[in-house]
């Protein structure tokens, strides 16, 4: 339990380094470590495939999406903050609301008949079995979202006459 | 159900439809493919099935609604004129293609019985109308318009999933029979152990899904993207995905939360009213027929909303006959935007002003005839579809025992006596201003459908029954 | 905590890791030299001077491609858990030996999809890396290029 | 297929084939093809009238909409209400479109100018047959959409476009307290027949005064002050002039404006039944009879004092239905569409023979040059003035009588307003026709009589208004009544208290009205033909100085004392009221709407940042209230 509010603090601080950070790659590197702290909830949920997932495509792959999404912008060309100190203090307060209703609501959360987890909850085989048995059709369909994904991303991705080449 | 399964491979075969470099093949094949799934679909005619786990179920009303869903994707296809012949900046194969897949997304967002299904359904959706969006690379505003849709569609399908998430996590199902049991369940025990965690749920899904039908105050991104977006997606944006999110909106609702009705139907009244009065009263000032367009399909999301707030028997058949009304008339409109605002092209830009279509009946009577007849659609005037679209559903709220009803009936129609101010602009710039359309050569197909959506939208009409029998 | 769970193990491992690269990093501090100058400061480019800023703008293929390495990515990640239930012998014995099959035609038309995916993108020519067109220059050079062949071949040997 | 539906398919198909086959139909097939199909339907209506037993005859089409218990079937009911409507539109309808041939003769949008208005006929048709509320309300809409159509028709003139949208609007804005009562009716009764509505309010026990029959009727009227230019409604009608001739006669005089008058005599049930409502009626009717009147004393455009003309008579109008002198009410709106369809017939004529002029003050003895004309038109002048024994007099003295046994101030007012009708009719007549011609000396060159397509029409309605009046002609006279003797039956289930009123009364008060009608015809003549006044341009003093320069001092004191103030109390009564109230009103909506519109499009001002954040900020109000016993406890 005390590993848990350890690794919780972990994650906001890098959560909102994520944001403060003036540097977006720092942003990003805050954002791998974020991923890794959310893996270690897995593990702590004993969910330790998720675990895998969250590390192999999050903090792997997808953040060198972002990565090359920042390098694809024209960093040398510091573009001075546009929004004003009241935008960002609004936003700030809004979020901060938002997340004060959704606490204080949950406080009211009622957790003591809770079915304590035994430990093949979470892992692989049982993981394998709901997907591929019970969750036929969305998975198969999710291959068609990936196909939109790629098609489009290729068509929208494809340089063209006219266009400037690198 | 077999229809998604025929487009999803139609949608893979069309791309490779593409290689063979001749374009004149592909808006052929689309359409022969989409009757094809049309009439796998009709298949599941009169039969209660179940697919693969309770994830789908269908039956006559979800087959009436994936008529609808294929019928506009079918007109769409058809005014889509094999995108030009502008090889180098143009892919129609992928654009047919994708298009086959949002609709299967669509068609899973009307029969699914499982949240995953729904979300898979939507991204497929989604992602979608993400990409059309920016189809036209070279448009700035095309861009912007979807990086835009792709942030705020991003963000609220976050939301979506938030809820789900916290659904789950109180009823323990992702199945909307399911989650309609431990709902109930929950609302005997006032709200129960995890009635917070519950109630947040309903909420945020209500939320993400009425996102997707641009309902006011999460309205916001459809001027911008609707008018940045290439004509052709727009008009398939505003019928297709919109018939889609609101009969996925009234799916869960009803089948899921009606036991929560106080919950989710308190802050829906208020969402109703303002999408009514945004949608309406912004469009009255627009210069632009496609914004004015983008504003009108806000509003209509405001009146399709009121019947699934109304919550009568009769909804199903109402919801129905609206989305066809609209779908049928928004599609003639875009068709004769598309056609006169390229006529009208200035410096190479389409004008989609009010102004291009001054003028418009001397040389063309026949894309004056349709545009009047379906803004007079929209507008709600007798005698057309448009007109039934808007009695049924007011009847819907008029049955209603709430008196809260009378008072959204008020502000509907005022807001539909708003709406004909900015309806009748484009058929007075047709009938009554000076300008010159010089005449728009038509394809014989572009003709065929122009008449056939006129047609059909007075026909319905003149004889709603036709159609409200089967609904 | 009475006993250390598998991945108390590993957590403890990561820390080792860490704490070891900390103290060897430390350790090189104490020990060497410290005195820099610009040509120490500058970026390691192979030995030639660097130019400009490296935050240069990527070309948009580069995303491209991660994006459909990430597809693929997930694609694995579907495969294990697979992999796991394929060969269960207690839902085997319960359908038959059906479930072996099922479980293989359903894998198959997943990976096929995304497949006939990559088929696509490849003979649509997007995994093709375009070079930039090599620019000959125009200018006539009033050596002739016989005498650099030879120079070549003088040094070559 | 019985001769009932036969009568709204013959304009029906004439629409279909001069819509469909604009420019290909040949211009002098056209006109002939409406014509002829608004002639065969009078000539159903007219089988039918004379073949007609007394009992109401349903003809159920189709079943149309069936929404849970309630059917609604596209059925038409055939009874007295019905039948003499259909003659009325029938008929005069067939004159201007014989009369438009000559009319439109010279217009490029010939077929298209007739396709409307057989579109306008079938429209009308339905509204008048349909047996239900919402039939009545398809035709109801159809009407409006029509007229619409025809006052923007030419549309050169983008004021035209402008006044078109704001007949159309303002319709609307009627149409939206109708199509609430209609729904307040299948509320209520669950169905929309009127056989059924009706009979179940007989046999409900309805109390005078009910509270739901309250709401249902006033609803309805609001529906009727649209369509039927009543105040605050009625602004609308004079700008529509600005459509071709025959459109004014036939939409914005005699039929489609009737239509108000025409939906409550077919609700009188209701209206008896609610009182309040009746006296609403009667008080709105008698205000836009007076204003409009006064509105209409000098006006210098031709169409324009018809046009108020007309709203002044549809007050009349509303103002019998609210002393629930139904029949009366009806008597006036059949000779009303006798004569006024004339008037405007013959006002087109001028117009024609003066090269589209319509400004009064350069006409002038025209009535030489223009005979027929002027003497159809002095025919329907006096018949709009109430002078005995053309059709007006009858009508229009039998709803004063009316009015009389209800309310005497009332009728004081009624007589006042009917002083007004004959004083600006006989100044129009006069200044029209008699005195020197003002216009320019190509116009007079071009002075002619019209072709015998618009002259025919002239004569016949001429005739008619002329003995329009014996359809009803009283019993004091020897007369039978037979109008409302054979509209009796409409009447029979609403509880209309008859006061008879004697006989020696009803003769003074006759003599009364027509005193007053010939007196100020007389002081009309006396200025106009006279004096030779001629009303100057606005703002031209000097012009004024100029034209009375060699009158005596008696015609200035006369200037001073009595032709001042009432053109003050006009303008006052046009430039304030109407302008300021009645725009403030009903326009300031329409203006508020634009700057609401205004205003609110800049909430969307394209910032993403700025949309997630509306977005949140209503996530989290909805949160919060949804969630607020969680918060809270």
């Amino acid at each position: 339990m005390n590993f848990w509010y350890f690794l919780t603090a972990l994650t906001l601080l890098s959560a909102s380094m994520v944001i403060l950070s003036k540097n977006p790659i720092h942003s990003v590197l805050y954002l791998v470590f974020t991923f890794f702290c959310i893996s270690g909830h897995y593990v702590l949920l004993n969910a330790q495939f998720l675990m895998a997932v969250n590390i192999v495509v999050y903090a792997g792959a997808i953040m060198v999406l972002f990565l090359f999404v920042i390098m694809m912008m024209d960093l040398s060309k510091n573009s001075p903050d546009s929004k004003s100190t009241l935008t960002k203090l609004a936003g700030a307060i809004l979020g901060g609301t938002l997340l004060v209703i959704l606490i204080a609501a949950s406080r009211k959360v009622d957790l003591k008949d809770v079915k304590p987890i035994d430990a093949q909850t979470g892992m692989v085989e049982g993981l394998g079995q709901i997907l591929y048995r019970d969750y036929v059709l969305p998975f198969e369909l999710v291959s068609i979202l990936f196909f939109v994904a790629m098609v489009g991303a290729v068509m929208l991705g494809k340089r063209e006459a006219g266009e400037r080449n690198f | 159900m077999n229809a998604i399964i025929a487009l999803s491979l139609f949608g893979i075969s069309n791309l490779f439809l593409g290689f063979l470099n001749n374009r004149k093949i592909l808006l052929p094949a689309t359409l022969v493919f989409i009757l094809i799934a049309l009439g796998l679909n009709f298949a599941d005619w009169n039969h209660e099935y179940y697919w693969f786990n309770n994830m789908l179920k269908t039956n006559n009303l979800s087959v009436n609604f994936v008529t609808i869903i294929l019928l506009s994707t079918f007109l769409v296809v058809a005014i889509s004129r094999s995108f030009g012949d502008d090889d180098e900046h143009s892919h129609p194969a992928e654009y047919y293609a994708i298009l086959l897949f949002s609709a299967v997304g669509a068609i899973m967002m009307v029969t699914f019985e499982n949240l995953i299904m729904l979300f898979v359904g939507l991204e497929i959706l989604s992602v979608s109308m993400y990409v059309l969006t920016g189809s036209d690379k070279r448009s700035l505003r095309s861009n912007e318009a979807a990086l835009k849709y792709f942030l705020m569609g991003s963000f609220a399908t976050g939301i979506l999933l938030f809820g789900v998430a916290l659904v789950y996590g109180a009823t323990s199902s992702f199945d909307i029979h399911g989650i309609a049991q431990g709902v109930a369940k929950a609302k005997e025990q006032m709200g129960g152990a995890y009635g917070p965690l519950l109630y947040s749920g309903v909420i945020l899904i209500m939320v993400g899904l009425l996102f997707k039908i641009s309902a006011a105050p999460f309205h916001f991104w459809t001027p911008d993207v609707y008018d940045g977006a290439p004509s052709i997606f727009t008009a398939f944006m505003s019928t297709v995905v919109k018939t889609a999110g609101v009969a996925a909106t009234y799916r869960i609702l009803s089948i899921s939360f009606p036991s929560v009705y106080g919950l989710w139907g308190n802050p829906l009244v208020y969402i109703v009213c303002a999408t009514l009065i945004i949608g309406n009263i912004t469009a009255v000032y627009q210069q632009s027929f496609k914004r004015m367009l983008a504003y009108s399909s806000i509003s209509h999301a405001g009146y399709l909303l009121i019947t699934v707030l109304a919550k009568r028997p009769e909804t199903n058949s109402s919801l129905l006959f609206y989305s066809l009304a609209y779908a049928i008339a928004t599609i003639t409109a875009f068709a004769v935007l598309m056609v006169v605002s390229e006529a009208q092209a200035k410096n190479g830009k389409a004008d989609e002003s009010f102004e291009a279509l001054n003028g418009l009946a001397n040389n063309n009577p026949l894309l004056a005839f349709s545009l009047t007849i379906s803004m007079l659609s929209l507008a709600g005037i007798p005698l057309t579809a448009g007109f039934f679209g808007k009695f049924f559903v007011f009847s819907d709220a008029f049955s209603n025992p709430s008196s809260l009803f009378k008072w959204i009936l008020v502000i509907a129609i005022l807001m539909s006596t708003v709406g004909i101010y900015y309806y009748f602009k484009p058929i007075i710039a047709a009938y009554m201003k000076k300008g010159e359309v010089a005449k728009i050569e038509l394809s014989p197909l572009y003709k065929f459908i122009l008449i056939l959506t006129t047609t059909l939208t007075i026909l319905l009409g003149l004889a709603p029954d036709l159609v409200k029998n089967i609904f | 905590m009475t006993m250390l769970t598998d991945f108390g193990y590993i957590l403890l491992f990561i820390i080792a890791a860490i704490v070891f690269v900390a103290v060897i990093l430390f350790l090189a501090k104490l020990i060497r030299p410290n005195r820099p100058n610009e040509e120490k400061l500058t970026t390691y480019e192979s030995g030639e001077e660097p130019d400009g800023n490296a935050n240069v703008r990527f070309n948009i293929r580069f995303y491209v491609v991660a994006l459909i390495f990430i597809l693929f990515d997930v694609e694995i990640i579907f495969l294990f858990p697979w992999a796991t239930v394929f060969g269960n012998k207690r839902l085997i014995a319960e359908t038959d030996g059906l479930w072996g099959w099922f479980s293989l035609v359903e894998m198959f038309v997943f990976v096929g999809v995304l497949l006939i995916g990559l088929a696509y993108a490849w003979i649509k020519g997007h995994l093709d890396w375009v070079r930039p067109e090599v620019k000959t220059t125009e200018y006539e050079s009033k050596i002739p290029t016989s005498l650099y062949d030879k120079i070549n071949q003088k040094y070559s040997q | 297929m019985s001769l009932i539906t036969l009568i709204p398919l013959f304009p029906l198909i004439g629409f279909l084939i001069n819509g469909i086959g604009f420019r290909h139909v040949p211009k002098s097939l056209a006109g002939i093809i409406s014509s002829a199909a608004a002639f065969a339907s009078f000539a159903c209506a007219l089988t039918l009238f004379l073949g007609f037993n007394g009992q109401p005859q349903i003809v159920h089409l189709f079943d149309w909409i069936t929404v849970g218990t309630l059917n609604i079937s596209m059925s038409f009911q055939l009874d007295q209400l019905s039948l003499l409507m259909l003659l009325i539109i029938t008929g005069v309808g067939t004159l201007i479109h014989i009369y438009s041939i000559g009319y439109m003769s010279h217009d490029e949008g010939f077929g298209k100018f007739f396709a409307f208005l057989n579109l306008f006929l079938f429209f009308m048709l339905l509204l008048v047959m349909g047996s239900n509320y919402v039939v009545m309300f398809i035709g109801w809409e159809g009407v409006g959409l029509c007229s619409y159509l025809l006052i923007g028709f030419w549309n050169k003139n983008s004021n035209y476009g402008n006044a078109a949208r704001k007949a159309f609007i303002m319709n609307r804005i009627g149409d939206l307290g109708f199509l609430l009562g209609i729904f307040l009716i299948i509320n209520h009764f669950g169905s929309v027949e009127y056989s059924e509505v009706f009979s179940k309010i007989a046999e409900g026990g309805y109390s005078s005064g009910d509270k739901t029959l309250f709401y249902i009727t006033i609803l309805l009227f609001i529906g009727a002050m649209g369509k039927s230019a009543q105040i605050p409604l009625y602004t609308w009608l004079p700008d529509a002039m600005a459509g071709p001739t025959p459109v004014s006669a036939l939409i914005h005089a005699a039929t489609m404006v009737t239509a108000g008058i025409y939906m409550i005599i077919r609700s009188n049930i209701m209206y008896s039944l609610a009182p309040e409502t009746l006296d609403i009626v009667a008080w709105v009717g008698l205000a836009t009879a007076l204003l409009a009147a006064s509105i209409g004393l000098f006006q210098n455009d031709i169409k324009k004092v018809l046009a108020y003309s007309t709203v002044s008579q549809l007050g009349y109008m509303f103002m019998g239905l609210g002393v629930m002198a139904y029949s009366s009410s009806f008597f006036h709106v059949m000779t009303h569409a006798f004569f006024k369809a004339l008037l405007f017939l013959g006002a087109g004529s001028v117009i024609h023979a003066m090269s589209d002029e319509q400004d009064i003050r350069s006409m002038g003895g025209l009535r030489k040059k223009l005979p027929i004309t002027f003497i159809t038109f002095l025919i329907a002048t006096i018949a709009i003035s109430g002078i005995p024994p053309f059709a007006g007099f009858f009508s229009k003295d039998e709803i004063l009588a009316h009015v009389f046994e209800h309310n005497k101030l009332m009728w004081a007012f009624g007589v006042l307003g009917s002083i007004m009708t004959s004083f600006y009719m006989f100044r129009l007549l006069f200044l029209t026709f008699f005195g020197e011609f003002r216009g320019t000396e190509k116009q007079k060159h071009h002075l002619h009589e019209s072709p015998i397509a618009m002259t025919a029409p002239l004569m016949i309605l001429a005739v008619l208004s002329a003995i329009g009046g014996f359809f009803n002609f009283p019993h004091i006279f020897g007369g039978h009544a037979s109008l409302a003797a054979f509209m009796e039956p409409l009447f029979e289930q609403s509880a209309i208290e008859h006061v008879a009123v004697d006989e020696s009364l009803e003769i003074t008060l006759m003599i009364v009205s027509v005193v007053a009608a010939l007196l100020s015809a007389g002081v009309a003549y006396f200025i106009y033909v006279v004096k030779k006044t001629v009303p100057v341009a606005e703002g031209e003093e000097t012009g004024l100085q100029k034209v009375i320069y060699n009158k005596y001092y008696i015609d200035e004191l006369y200037d001073t004392l009595f032709v001042k103030p009432i053109t003050a109390l006009s303008n006052f009564f046009r430039e304030v009221i109407e302008f300021l109230v009645i725009d403030l009103i009903v326009e300031g909506v329409g203006k508020l709407v634009k700057t609401l519109s205004s205003e609110v499009r800049l909430l969307q001002n394209g910032t993403t940042g700025y949309y997630i954040f509306a977005m949140v900020l209503s996530i989290a109000a909805i949160l919060v209230w949804s969630l607020k016993s969680f918060l809270l406890g």
